[in-house]
């Protein structure tokens, strides 16, 4: 289940910068570059060189005897020396100015479970992935404002208390930054968004099944729209009536059901959810059933006990306690009208 | 004692007189079968990743990915490239190149394979072994074995971590050794400054082996306790810390980078003299260089964790040190390319593999220098960057290597001659099958793809085809090569005593060597690369 | 190396190049344990570091009587241990004998102390990590890593004690046969170096664990 | 050749008095810890004592004092790489920047 992001799209050597730091980790890149390719052709052109000037004529032949020339010596060590010195201090400047959290930086908490991305923001509001208009899943996108320094607080949380939370890595090509979040402390990565537009997250500290799907967005707005945005003016219509449907939506992203249960027939690491409902059940026992309330209802409080063929226990918590009768009501109807 | 004239592999006959050999020549190739074993399953794996990842969508169910991932990562680290020079080539050449009749201890040698076998056997034991009973055993997570995720996995990573325990054992064994060995065994004559290159860093890695080891033992120890017991020594939820834990993973796992890739060069220091028919150019400098890389690598674990949440200031203590051990690399590069200025330069299979390791290995170390400095790591790190990095320094410098050393030191290990044709056909699948393979995979780290991904978005697909195509000739490339050396040993001519001119003591002795090496004691009067 | 009195392995010059070989190898050897154990040790000092009241909480707990009289038990069996290398130097079989049996004599009673004090900890419900069900002090929630720290030295320690004990069992029956004189007694020394590392590391952990804590 | 011709052999005498000392170090470390307090200086004096002890044992029991100087340069290299361990990841927690949440 892959979420269509054009940004993404792996079409250039390395994704446009678009932050402040990503443009310097550019220059630094592009002077590395430009050294690497010097120091190859200088090691392996001298090589290529020498193998075609001193190709073996006959079995006999003279070789001078050369052990050592020591001016020659220090000046192939201390040049490499001097070179890596400034690649070190070059990188470790920007590193630093990567590190200089600002005062006045808007601060945004980012939780990593298994195996999706929320997003907090001050006033409160909390970015879970979501389900579109029309069925596709849309992943927890982060919006923020251009120009402004951001502050992520970032940790790792489980899903249900029995869990246990793992590594996880905040990576966005773009930004060129990364952090991996830690159970129990908050890690921090800042950024200043100097692109419009919308960029990939990834995960890069593996962390089980859905390491791979674990993907966010982060959409850079203008500072008005962001304003607007914060005002809740987006156009998701707050003043629409919630259906049972809509709220089974909801439990779908908090819960994090998103993380393994697609929606569009592919196989995740729990079955997909698409016409699930109403559908014949085989069982790694050898037994089957239908999918029907009860078994839903089973499926998500004790989801060890009756197994779905190819796939692995002890992969879903159980929701036990967690998820209310009238959730399951909600998330039944919403899989209804998953087809 | 054997008669002059018998080899070692005629000295005692029977399946149980190789299993109970003391001889370091038959230990080493005992080692020589197992590892290549090991080599096998390790890169059957590998391909099974590159098919996952040969197009965008999945083939194979996750988990069933990430345990590819962790066995192939698993069985080429531990069981091929960490044992695979110093214990096949190291065991059979150290003695014979610095003139001793054994090892020094040949009992706790033969211990050292049984060591590894006992690794192998309950590491392949944990195939059998799932999540609480899953339906495919065997473990996932990766070989490094980052917590908490490698706590909740029970029982398979109990197994595994005494499994890597067991074999780290056999690395710790053989490293006592070749110390030992180096130092109290040596012929008259053959002072420290007289000893082979591949000597020098064999000795360097044995060092390393015996300092770094332990900790890793101790590491994994605490990881099985921490499965079985939830002692919370790495476990945040007990007040723990899992990047602790990776400090002390890495306090091993870096210096066994170098474990992999010092005795490596010292295979090329040796054929590069040998084909180019010339003294080494700064015997010292390449000496000195092995032992500073041993010394200088203890200093640097740090660079795999500069986004881990450890602090600041010793991201960039351990970038700055990093960059030092860059230095006795390059100067190792110049001076074999020194070596070659003014040679008679033979191109035979084994230089044709010494050739490839200089142009991989040129690209690993310099890349090496993009995850060193902090700001371009951030942005690498553990995506496919870093993946095609190791490969090119490991894969492309150690496998490379010892394909150079195999074939250049095959006449006298087996008594055989290989056919050459068939060895630089080898070569050229391997070499190609490499590049093709790996060089994608710096573009796609670039492009910012991770690693240890089962699968990935669209745009990055058709670099990993290419990539994958690739995969393909390298296991073309290896059978290739085992063919030819199974041909050399059924039905080889007879190998000469010296068939490539070379100088180094092991040439002295006939091919096979006898059973104590050499008919009388040699005595050492001048330096090993003599070609006046 | 070599179970011949007088001949060494064919690989040697001669008995004294193999007896300095083979300490070497010992050496070497314990090298590797300093360092497995060092990495407890770091282990321990960062942790007591960062939680100062479990570890001043889970000391209390033990009782150091015990822990000096294993001190003085160890100490008194690396004292043994030298007089039968002494012993086995200068060819008294039956004195080396007598000194070693002390030893491994000295290494059982420091076993069982030890294994009263494990009985005692697992019925007061001291235990490591999560196990840990004893009474818990106010304000500290990870008590348990104390005694994970506790149980993993001491055991890692207990099983090198058993360790020593078996290999002293076995130089005492090869020094019953006489198989060891002043020309040969390199099983004897090694074995001997090895119980004084493990001696070593006791000196560490006693005032670690049970004093300063 | 021969063992003990070459090599310095300890006297009992000294291996006794060694024994009595580090009885008497031990006595000592208990003393201080249970009868005096130094506050913090606590683990500089027990561990002090320990040191003290570990080279009586190394250097008379197992005879490092006498012997090859390579062992000494062994065992020595060992406590170094120990000490190295200790010293980076030390350094690393000491010198982390607590983030706390501000929600």
């Amino acid at each position: 289940m892959f979420w269509f992001v054009p940004s993404a799209q792996a079409n250039t050597f390395m994704p446009p910068a678009a932050s402040e730091v990503a443009q310097q980790v550019s220059y630094l890149y592009g002077f590395m570059l430009i050294v690497s390719v010097i120091s190859f052709v200088i090691l392996i052109g001298g090589m290529l060189y020498f193998l075609h000037k001193y190709k073996r004529k006959t079995a006999n032949d003279k070789t001078p005897y050369i052990s050592h020339n020591h001016t020659l010596e220090f000046i192939w060590s201390f040049i490499p020396f001097v070179i890596f010195l400034v690649c070190f201090a070059w990188g470790a400047y920007i590193y630093l100015e990567m590190r200089d959290f600002k005062e006045n930086a808007l601060e945004v908490h980012v939780y990593g479970k298994k195996w999706v991305w929320e997003f907090e923001y001050k006033d409160g509001r909390r970015i879970t992935p979501t389900v579109g208009d029309q069925g596709q899943q849309v992943p927890s996108t982060m919006v923020v404002p251009i120009d402004t320094p951001i502050k992520l607080l970032m940790t790792s949380i489980k899903v249900t208390p029995e869990d246990k939370a793992v590594l996880h890595s905040f990576y966005v090509p773009a930004f060129r930054i990364k952090q991996d979040l830690v159970p129990g402390r908050f890690s921090a990565l800042g950024f200043t968004a100097t692109k419009l537009g919308t960029f990939q997250v990834f995960c890069t500290e593996f962390c089980g099944t859905g390491h791979s799907t674990m993907m966010a967005l982060i959409k850079v707005v203008s500072k008005e729209d962001f304003d607007k945005w914060v005002l809740g003016d987006d156009s998701s219509g707050g003043g629409k009536e919630v259906t049972l449907v809509d709220k089974g939506k909801q439990a779908y992203a908090k819960w994090a059901c998103i993380g393994c249960h697609t929606l569009d027939g592919k196989a995740g690491t729990g079955p997909t959810w698409k016409g699930l409902y109403g559908a014949t059940r085989n069982f790694n026992d050898g037994t089957s059933a239908t999918a029907d309330e009860n078994y839903i209802r089973e499926s998500i409080w004790e989801p060890n006990k009756r197994i779905s063929k190819g796939y692995e226990p002890n992969k879903m918590p159980a929701f036990k306690g967690m998820v209310s009768e009238e959730e399951i009501m909600a998330i039944i109807e919403f899989m209804k009208t998953v087809k | 004692m054997a008669g002059s004239g018998t080899s070692y592999l005629q000295h005692g006959k029977g399946l149980w007189s190789w299993l109970t050999s003391l001889d370091h020549k038959r230990i080493g190739l005992l080692y020589f079968f197992s590892v290549s074993f090991f080599f096998l399953l390790g890169g059957i794996f590998a391909l099974l990743i590159r098919l996952e990842l040969f197009k965008s969508g999945a083939l194979f169910p996750p988990d069933l990915y990430n345990k590819f991932m962790t066995y192939h990562g698993a069985m080429m680290v531990f069981f091929v490239i960490i044992p695979g020079i110093p214990a096949i080539l190291g065991n059979f050449f150290l003695p014979l190149q610095i003139g001793a009749k054994d090892v020094a201890f040949p009992r706790v040698n033969l211990m050292s394979w049984y060591c590894l076998m006992g690794g192998f056997f309950l590491a392949a034991s944990t195939l059998l072994m799932g999540r609480n009973g899953g339906w495919i055993g065997g473990v996932d997570g990766g070989w490094t074995f980052y917590t908490p995720y490698s706590i909740s996995f029970k029982p398979a990573t109990v197994v595994m971590a005494l499994a890597v325990f067991v074999a780290g054992f056999s690395s710790i064994l053989t490293g006592v050794n070749f110390v030992a060995t180096v130092h109290r065994l040596r012929a008259p004559g053959m002072t420290m400054n007289r000893i082979p290159l591949f000597v020098w860093a064999i000795y360097s890695t044995a060092i390393l082996q015996v300092l770094a080891t332990p900790i890793l033992g101790i590491t994994v120890l605490l990881l099985a306790m921490e499965n079985i017991f939830n002692i919370g020594i790495f476990d945040p939820e007990l007040g723990g810390d899992p990047v602790l834990f990776q400090h002390f993973f890495w306090f091993y796992s870096h210096p066994a980078v170098y474990i992999m890739v010092l005795p490596a060069m010292g295979i090329i220091s040796e054929v590069i003299t040998a084909f180019s028919k010339k003294t080494i150019f700064g015997y010292t400098a390449i000496a000195y260089s092995s032992v500073a890389i041993a010394a200088i690598s203890f200093l640097v674990w740090g660079h795999h964790m500069f986004t881990s949440g450890q602090s600041e200031v010793i991201g960039i203590t351990f970038s700055v040190l990093t960059m030092l051990v860059g230095v006795p690399t390059a100067i190792k590069l110049f001076n074999w390319i020194a070596t070659l200025y003014g040679g008679s330069i033979q191109f035979a299979s084994p230089m044709l593999y010494v050739l490839g390791f200089m142009f991989i290995f040129t690209i690993g170390g310099i890349t090496g220098i993009y995850l060193a400095t902090l700001a371009t790591d951030i942005h690498f790190h553990d995506t496919y960057f870093v993946v095609a990095h190791f490969h090119y320094v490991m894969v492309g410098g150690t496998l490379m290597a010892i394909m150079a050393g195999a074939y250049y030191w095959l006449p006298k290990m087996i008594g055989k001659m290989y056919k050459e044709s068939l060895a630089r056909l080898s070569f050229v699948f391997i070499f190609i099958g490499f590049n093709v393979t790996f060089f994608p995979q710096f573009v796609l780290g670039n492009m910012g793809m991770p690693r240890r991904y089962h699968d990935y978005l669209p745009g990055y697909e058709s670099l990993n085809k290419i990539s994958t195509s690739g995969s393909w000739l390298i296991a073309i490339g290896f059978i290739i090569a085992a063919y030819s050396i199974i041909q050399a040993i059924l039905y080889g001519p007879k190998a000469p005593m010296n068939p490539w001119g070379a100088k180094t003591l092991e040439w002295t002795t006939q091919s096979p060597p006898p059973h104590e090496n050499f008919e009388t004691t040699p005595t050492v009067t001048a330096g090993p690369y003599e070609y006046r | 190396m070599s179970t011949d009195n007088h001949h060494h392995s064919h690989h040697f010059d001669s008995a004294e190049h193999e007896y300095a070989t083979s300490k070497e190898g010992i050496w070497l050897f314990l090298t590797s344990e300093i360092l497995m154990f060092g990495g407890l040790f770091v282990g321990y000092i960062i942790y007591s570091n960062i939680y100062p009241q479990v570890f001043q909480e889970g000391a209390k707990h033990l009782d150091w009587r015990l822990g000096a009289l294993n001190t003085i038990v160890l100490l008194t069996s690396s004292l043994t241990m030298v007089l039968g290398i002494h012993y086995s130097q200068h060819n008294d079989r039956k004195k080396a004998v007598f000194n070693l049996a002390v030893t491994i004599l000295c290494g059982a009673i420091f076993m069982l102390v030890k294994y009263f004090e494990y009985t005692h900890k697992i019925h007061e419900g001291l235990l490591p990590g999560k196990w840990y069900h004893g009474p818990v002090p106010e304000g500290i929630s990870n008590i348990g890593l104390y005694y994970s720290f506790y149980f993993m030295m001491t055991g890692l320690h207990g099983i090198h004690v058993l360790a020593g004990m078996g290999l002293i069992l076995w130089v005492l029956l090869r020094a019953q046969k006489g198989e060891f004189n002043s020309h040969y007694y390199t099983p004897v020394e090694g074995v001997g170096l090895f119980w004084h590392l493990v001696d070593l590391i006791w000196i560490f952990l006693f005032p670690l664990l049970y004093l300063v804590g | 050749m021969g063992q003990n011709g070459e090599h310095h052999a300890i006297s009992l005498n000294t291996h006794l008095k060694v024994f009595a000392a580090l009885i008497g170090f031990t006595l000592l470390t208990v003393a201080t810890a249970k009868g005096m307090d130094f506050g913090s200086f606590n683990w500089v004096v027990a561990f002090t004592i320990a040191t003290a002890k570990a080279f009586l044992v190394m250097a008379y029991f197992m005879h490092l004092k006498y012997d090859e100087k390579i062992f000494k340069a062994i065992i020595a290299l060992s406590f170094f790489f120990v000490f190295l361990l200790f010293i980076f990841c030390v350094g690393d927690l000491a010198t982390r920047i607590v983030q706390t949440s501000t929600l």
